[in-house]
């Protein structure tokens, strides 16, 4: 596909921000208590689409929602009825603004997820109506490591629409989709000054080197797969999980951990059926209704977590579910990084 | 805000929400078995009359009303609470309204500090003999409620009109 | 899935009238969990029962809800119509529309209406939580502590014994009797005190199911109704009692002399003594406080004149333990101390005495050989002033109650005055004449003809001294004129007031006493012999004021309680209590610190199954526990749950308006 | 403030003469000038210790899990991380002998950014409370000082307050990362996990995050010590503080001057009374 690339400055950027914000129902990174979260805005003041890497939430919550009703039932004395929902907030047609490229590669892991054996309507209709804006990272957080796993960081197909900040105040805009370039011709550029700038791709391209260097961490991402298959039973399990707290933020704020919960509120005679987020770290997770749990101790937990990142995840669909943000070690209160713990792991006897 | 000029009630929280023409709120009252139940009974026999707002559930002691039971009401039906036990000294259960009473000050404060009024949960001691009293309580309650307006906070999905 | 039944009732026209009850009906048909709901007039009534009892059968109902009156009404009556028809009595739930609702809202017949539907609606939430109870049963020790030896604690310690149930009675002081002892002549019969008590007094000494434990002292008690365990102390008597036969030996040679209490210091005893000639056990006690041989070391006199060789100077207080299942108090009174009225000359005036002084030396068996004295001079007194009220219902000295005894007796002395001092002459300054009683009034009228007393409706305002007379000046508010009475003696009708230590003893046992000290009942009107604290309690003035009759009434009713509650070989209690989910507690025992009955205790349990680690728990004592849920609202974990009012069944209410 | 040379000779002998299983101290990250909780099983590992100003983790959390329990443990308090301590000890969670405690004579400690934290800015007991072994110069005992937010907050009216907690309460993803890092919420079960409870059945939104935040700080109040473990552990940074040092501030004023975990055997302001308590807000 030979796509456009167009070039503008900061000032362009800021008015193509605008003038989406202004045209389209538009979520971006919002500030709360020193941290950002993706939110519906209505001005480019309200967010920050460059948003640094460690201060920001995952774009997860808008395909896949903390708590979202899936039906409403009343129950009186002629039956049960289940009802329709509201409307889902979050199906219209919308623009996502300022997603990091270690998101974009996260809802890629979640399609496969949600269109394997039942295929979650909801999920895939928040998809079809949502432009995605992925900003690339000018440089790399503390504890990232998306670089040095199995996905080319450059070309995301969730990307509809990237943005890359080259020199000199240089900024790229390319259509990456076809839903991105529609979505260009609609909400078109205006300040830019060249098309199919011939340099472009190479520019950008640079950028990209100068970023994939500046990464303290560096993951050996096929070693790791190949061991870590090998050692299920190595204590080093123990050893590495020793200090968590087990306080499911890890699979709360990754950008692909899936698993939910079914949650009723009945209250009176009508209830709500909501789906929840849940966590394998979660002493609960596995327990069953007749009392047994097969995962009873932290360590197994942390095992499950580890291995669905970089195990059985690959084995079913061929791919690493981690993509290397980083985000579970900065929210971690105790600073477990599953960066070292996969690694030391990985180097363990059997 | 054009409603507020109509006089009309606004809720004291969120004065953005209006009251419904002749809305009227819905008060949780939960009473002590001996004292407060028996006096709430006493203002029946008297045929005291006092406004309908408010529905009682019966409690063996002040001392087993768990600040969740407050909570939820103010989640879920009520605009209001009341929680009414036997007198300091009195209670059956010898110390049970003291504990009590610690924890519906705590409670009641840490609700007004998070942005309830205070009025939405009140206390009143209520002995078997005072059913004039609890007419009188009950009264001021759903007077002081009517003026707070509805509540809207945190309300449960069924609830939150 | 539950089956609710709803049952409207209309209280003839008090619901019907006030609330749309029809509408009532209609209303909760449409909640999903009602099977079945009607009205009637009179539920409560025998054909209202039977449609409750029908409709549990027909629709095979699994909880039942009676909207009605309030259920301090009618809860046992419905438990029983749900019981008869074969579902536990626990599974009802009722709404109560009557009192919360048609009494209170009589002018707005749509809103009480529409708060009955919602009291019947969270009545049936409630009732879909309900659980099936069952009465409990605790094993019951058929053995009975009696504390106190007067005549309360005799009655009790009789009629408990003679339904052949062991008890144990326990007396402070060396001799049973308590205050009955010291009374000449009782009102309103003038029979003789010590004739119609110490046969009672022999027949505790012998009865076969009493264990009279004299000299001593309950120090602890531990465990719960039908369970206890007492801790009494034998004070040492210094006298073996097994081989002591009472000859009398060593209190006529014991050189020491002490004033003599049962005689009210009158006279004096010896420091080895029997409090009275009549006393039961009659063996000596040696004063530890002024026996030479114990205070000095010096003297040994009794232990020398002892044929049986009964004196041990190196006795040691005892303490024994004994399993009871329940407690009779019967501790009696005190008498108030009047040196608070100075202007009397009280504590000045040796000629002012104490009502129960001028009991003493009437009593035949007294110190003055039944002659009353003038204390100052010896000499029988000829006109003699009683005053009453001293102390009763007086806020600004004494204590606000009626003594309730004073009026009779003060009249029975200006009787035994008229009899033991020929031309002698009472006057009697009163507040009132209070003579409520079997042949009370009848006694006071006659005793007015009888001896000629002079009756002055008055306070006392001043006593004072002229020559060997004391002047009484008092108002006789009948005349409206200040009088003055020239007496040799002056007799003041003290108050009676509870036992210096009763407010000790409560908190030893566990019940709570007013503000005067006097120990609570669980009810003033219904339950006037019960303590608050299941198996204990009370009879005699160790409650309140008493005279004698009604003494004897309350300690048999106390009896009468003992006996009921030793029917079985295990009691019933109310299942509506707290228990513990083991795999939820988490052993912080806060519970524990605000059970005000001690009701919660901690067990060690296997950490998980077959496991040796052991965690903590809390366990909760079902015969303690009075289910107040105390300990259920502070238990963060919610491993604690009140049956009856469980968090369920309260949210289930909450929500459902 | 530097004691990791201290506390590396003390793990050592403790381990050496066999005093203990496991010492809960701390470690660097490895990669910056941040520390990470550590348990440590041998003498071997104690090089990894260290203990400064940047040892922010109350470690008391670390007595509550199945990797402790039952074994002896050593681990280093400061004063608020020994308030938490005596708590336990007070809720029977922990058994004193088999502890060994080494205190600190704290002279506060610095978040991430370097900047003294705001609990030990008001701290009113810098020194451990209960210890074996006590490292630094002893503090005298700070005078109790309303939190700076609480007072701004207070003085803010009605609806203000409201939407601020709004905003709270809406950023709040239900992780329970708060209650897993709080010392003091050992409970087997706990009453806001749907798992567990009888009673919660929350989704994870806005109403089930304040019913969730008010339980969770009722059972907190007059217990809460103050050691801002939570507050670190909440991933949408959200500062729960404010819940926990408003009831604080109102136990303390209302209930004799009530602190928690001051002294063993001292137990929170919910499980004794007073007659003297205020009886005036109740008709």
């Amino acid at each position: 596909m030979n796509v456009e690339i167009f070039v503008t400055d900061k000032a362009g950027l800021q008015k193509f921000y605008e003038a989406i914000i202004a045209k389209n129902e538009t979520y971006a990174p919002v500030e709360k208590f020193g941290k950002f979260d993706f939110k519906h805005v209505s001005s480019l003041s309200e967010c920050d689409p460059d948003s640094p890497i460690e201060k920001t939430m995952s774009a997860k919550p808008l395909f896949f929602p903390r708590s979202a009703k899936i039906l409403k039932y009343t129950a009186d004395s002629s039956g049960t009825t289940v009802k329709e929902t509201d409307e889902d907030p979050l199906a219209g047609k919308r623009v996502i603004l300022g997603m990091k490229h270690c998101d974009a590669r996260g809802l890629q892991v979640l399609d496969k997820v949600y269109n394997w054996d039942y295929i979650d309507s909801d999920y895939q209709k928040r998809r079809q109506n949502t432009v995605v804006i992925s900003t690339r990272c000018d440089k790399a957080g503390t504890h990232c490591f998306c670089t040095s796993l199995d996905y080319d960081v450059q070309n995301l197909d969730a990307m509809d629409v990237l943005i890359v900040k080259g020199q000199d105040g240089k900024i790229f805009i390319k259509a990456r989709t076809e839903k991105g370039e529609d979505f260009l011709k609609s909400n078109p550029i205006d300040s830019a000054n060249s098309k199919q700038h011939p340099a472009s791709e190479e520019e950008m391209k640079k950028q990209y080197d100068a970023f994939a260097a500046s990464f303290r961490l560096k993951m050996n991402y096929k070693e790791i797969n190949e061991n870590l298959s090998k050692i299920f039973d190595t204590p080093e399990f123990e050893n590495v999980s020793s200090n968590c707290i087990g306080c499911n933020t890890c699979a709360f704020i990754c950008p692909t951990c899936h698993c939910f919960k079914i949650s009723d509120e009945k209250i009176k005679d009508s209830g709500v059926r909501y789906k929840c987020y849940d966590s394998c770290n979660n002493g609960y997770f596995t327990l069953m209704a007749g009392g047994h749990n097969p995962r009873p101790a932290k360590y197994r937990r942390w095992r499950q977590r580890a291995m669905h990142k970089f195990v059985y995840y690959k084995e079913r669909f061929g791919e690493n579910l981690c993509v290397g943000c980083g985000r579970c070690t900065i929210s971690c209160p105790v600073n477990i990084s599953i960066f070292e713990v996969v690694n030391q792991v990985a180097k363990s006897e059997k | 805000m054009e409603a507020v000029a109509n006089n009309q009630l606004v809720s004291i929280e969120k004065p953005e929400i209006v009251a419904p023409p002749n809305w009227e709120p819905v008060i949780i009252g939960i009473l002590c078995n001996w004292c407060s139940y028996a006096g709430s009974d006493l203002t029946g026999t008297s045929r005291i009359q006092y406004p309908p707002n408010i529905r009682i559930i019966r409690v063996p002691c002040s001392s087993r009303v768990d600040p969740w039971f407050l909570i939820k009401s103010l989640q879920t039906t009520a605009d209001g609470v009341l929680v009414s036990g036997c007198h300091p000294g009195d209670c059956h259960y010898i110390t049970g309204n003291y504990f009590a009473r610690r924890r519906f000050l705590v409670t009641k404060k840490l609700l007004s500090f998070v942005g309830f009024h205070e009025d939405r949960v009140q206390f009143s001691w209520v002995s078997a003999a005072e059913g004039p009293k609890f007419a009188k309580v009950v009264a001021k309650v759903t007077e002081d409620i009517k003026k707070l307006g509805p509540l809207h906070l945190y309300k449960k999905e069924n609830f939150d009109k | 899935m539950a089956r609710v039944g709803v049952f409207v009732c209309f209280c003839g026209a008090n619901i019907a009238d006030f609330v749309d009850v029809n509408q009532v009906v209609e209303e909760v048909k449409r909640i999903k969990e009602v099977k079945f709901a009607t009205n009637y007039k009179y539920m409560c009534s025998d054909p209202g029962q039977q449609q409750i009892r029908d409709a549990i059968i027909q629709y095979r109902l699994t909880s039942v809800v009676v909207a009605a009156c309030s259920p301090r009404m009618h809860e046992k009556t419905f438990r029983k119509a749900l019981f008869d028809a074969g579902m536990n009595p626990y599974l009802l739930e009722i709404a109560n529309i009557r009192e919360h609702s048609s009494w209170v809202h009589q002018k707005d017949k749509k809103a009480a209406t529409e708060k009955a539907i919602d009291l019947v609606r969270m009545a049936v939430a409630k009732s879909i939580a309900n659980e099936q109870l069952h009465e409990i049963s605790v094993p019951v020790t058929k053995r009975a502590l009696v504390i106190g030896g007067g005549i309360a604690g005799i009655q009790a310690a009789l009629d408990i014994a003679d339904a052949r149930i062991p008890v144990v009675l326990v007396e402070k002081s060396p001799s049973i009797g308590g205050k009955m002892a010291q009374l000449d002549e009782t009102f309103p019969t003038l029979d003789c005190s010590q004739c119609i008590l110490t046969p009672k007094m022999v027949d505790v000494a012998s009865h076969p199911y009493i264990e009279l434990i004299p000299y001593a002292e309950v120090l602890e008690l531990e465990g719960f109704v039908g369970n206890y365990k007492a801790k009494i102390k034998k004070k040492a008597s210094y006298v073996n009692f097994k081989t002591c036969t009472g000859c009398g030996a060593c209190w006529q040679k014991c050189p020491v002399k002490v004033p003599n209490e049962y005689n009210m210091g009158i006279d004096k005893r010896k420091a080895i003594y029997t409090p009275f000639p009549q006393a039961v056990p009659n063996k000596p006690v040696i004063d530890a406080e002024h026996c030479n041989m114990l205070t000095k070391g010096k003297c040994g006199i009794c232990a020398k004149v002892c044929e049986k060789g009964s004196i041990d100077y190196k006795m040691q207080d005892e303490i024994i333990e004994r399993e009871i299942g329940a407690v009779v108090v019967a501790t009696g009174y005190s008498l108030w101390d009047p040196k608070p009225y100075e202007e009397y000359g009280v504590g000045r005036f040796k000629d002012i005495i104490t009502s129960l002084e001028f009991e003493r030396m009437v009593s035949a068996n007294g110190p003055t050989g039944g002659v009353p004295i003038r204390p100052s001079d010896g000499q029988v007194p000829k006109n003699v002033v009683f005053i009453k009220c001293i102390g009763s219902r007086d806020e600004a000295k004494g204590i606000e109650y009626c003594s309730k005894i004073c009026c009779m007796y003060t009249t029975k002395h200006t009787i035994l005055l008229h009899h033991k001092v020929p031309g002698s002459h009472s006057y009697v300054f009163y507040m009132d004449i209070r003579a409520a009683g079997k042949g009370y009034e009848e006694f006071v009228k006659k005793a007015q003809v009888d001896t000629a007393a002079t009756y002055l409706r008055g306070r006392v305002s001043k006593i004072y001294k002229k020559g060997d007379k004391l002047i009484v000046r008092g108002e006789d508010a009948q005349i409206g004129q200040v009088v003055e009475v020239v007496a040799d003696l002056v007799v003041l009708a003290t108050a009676v007031i509870p036992n210096k230590d009763n407010p000790d003893l409560a908190r030893l046992l566990g019940v709570s006493y007013d503000k005067y000290g006097y120990m609570s009942e669980a009810h003033p009107k219904l339950r006037p012999v019960e303590t608050a604290k299941a198996g204990i309690f009370l009879a005699g003035c160790t409650q309140a004021p008493k005279d004698i009759p009604d003494t004897v009434a309350q300690a048999s009713a106390c009896a009468a309680k003992v006996c009921g509650l030793f029917s079985g070989d295990t009691m019933k209690k109310d299942p509506m209590i707290s228990s513990v989910n083991n795999e939820f507690c988490s052993g912080c025992q806060n519970c524990v610190k605000v059970c005000p009955y001690g009701a919660i205790v901690t067990e060690e349990i296997p950490m998980s199954r077959g496991s040796k680690e052991m965690r903590t728990v809390a366990k909760i004592n079902e015969g303690v526990c009075q289910g107040c849920g105390s300990c259920v609202a502070v238990c963060r974990s919610m491993a604690i749950s009140l049956a009856g009012f469980s968090d369920p069944q309260i949210i289930n209410e909450i929500v459902s308006i | 403030m530097d004691y990791t040379k201290q506390i590396q000779e003390i793990v050592a002998k403790l381990f050496a003469e066999d005093k203990i299983d496991v010492f809960a101290g701390y470690r660097m990250t490895g990669f910056d000038e941040n520390q990470v909780p550590v348990l440590i099983q041998s003498s071997g590992e104690v090089s990894r210790l260290v203990f400064n100003d940047k040892s922010v983790f109350n470690l008391c959390n670390y007595l509550k899990y199945d990797h402790t329990r039952n074994k002896r443990v050593g681990l280093v308090v400061k004063g608020c991380d020994s308030r938490s301590l005596n708590l336990l000890l007070t809720e029977g969670q922990v058994k004193r002998e088999r502890l060994y405690i080494v205190g600190i004579a704290c002279d506060g400690v610095v978040d991430e950014q370097g900047n003294k934290m705001q609990n030990c800015e008001e701290c009113m007991f810098p020194d451990a409370l209960v210890y074996d072994e006590l490292l630094g110069t002893q503090h005298p005992e700070g005078k109790y000082k309303v939190n700076s937010d609480i007072k701004e907050l207070a003085s803010k009216g009605l609806v203000e307050r409201r939407a601020y907690f709004e905003e709270i309460f809406e950023s709040c993803i239900r992780c329970n990362a708060c209650r897993h890092s709080c010392p003091l919420c050992y409970c087997t079960k706990c009453c806001i996990d749907q798992e567990t409870s009888k009673l919660y059945n929350g989704a994870n939104n806005t109403s089930s995050a304040f019913h969730a935040l008010m339980t969770w700080s009722l059972h907190l109040a007059g217990r809460c010590v103050d050691c801002r473990n939570c507050e670190k552990a909440c991933p949408s940074h959200l500062p729960l503080h404010l819940l926990h040092k408003w009831n604080e501030r109102v136990i303390y004023e209302n209930f004799q001057e009530h602190l928690s975990g001051v002294k063993e055997g001292d137990r929170g302001a919910f499980y004794k009374y007073s007659l003297q308590d205020p009886d005036d807000f109740i008709m």
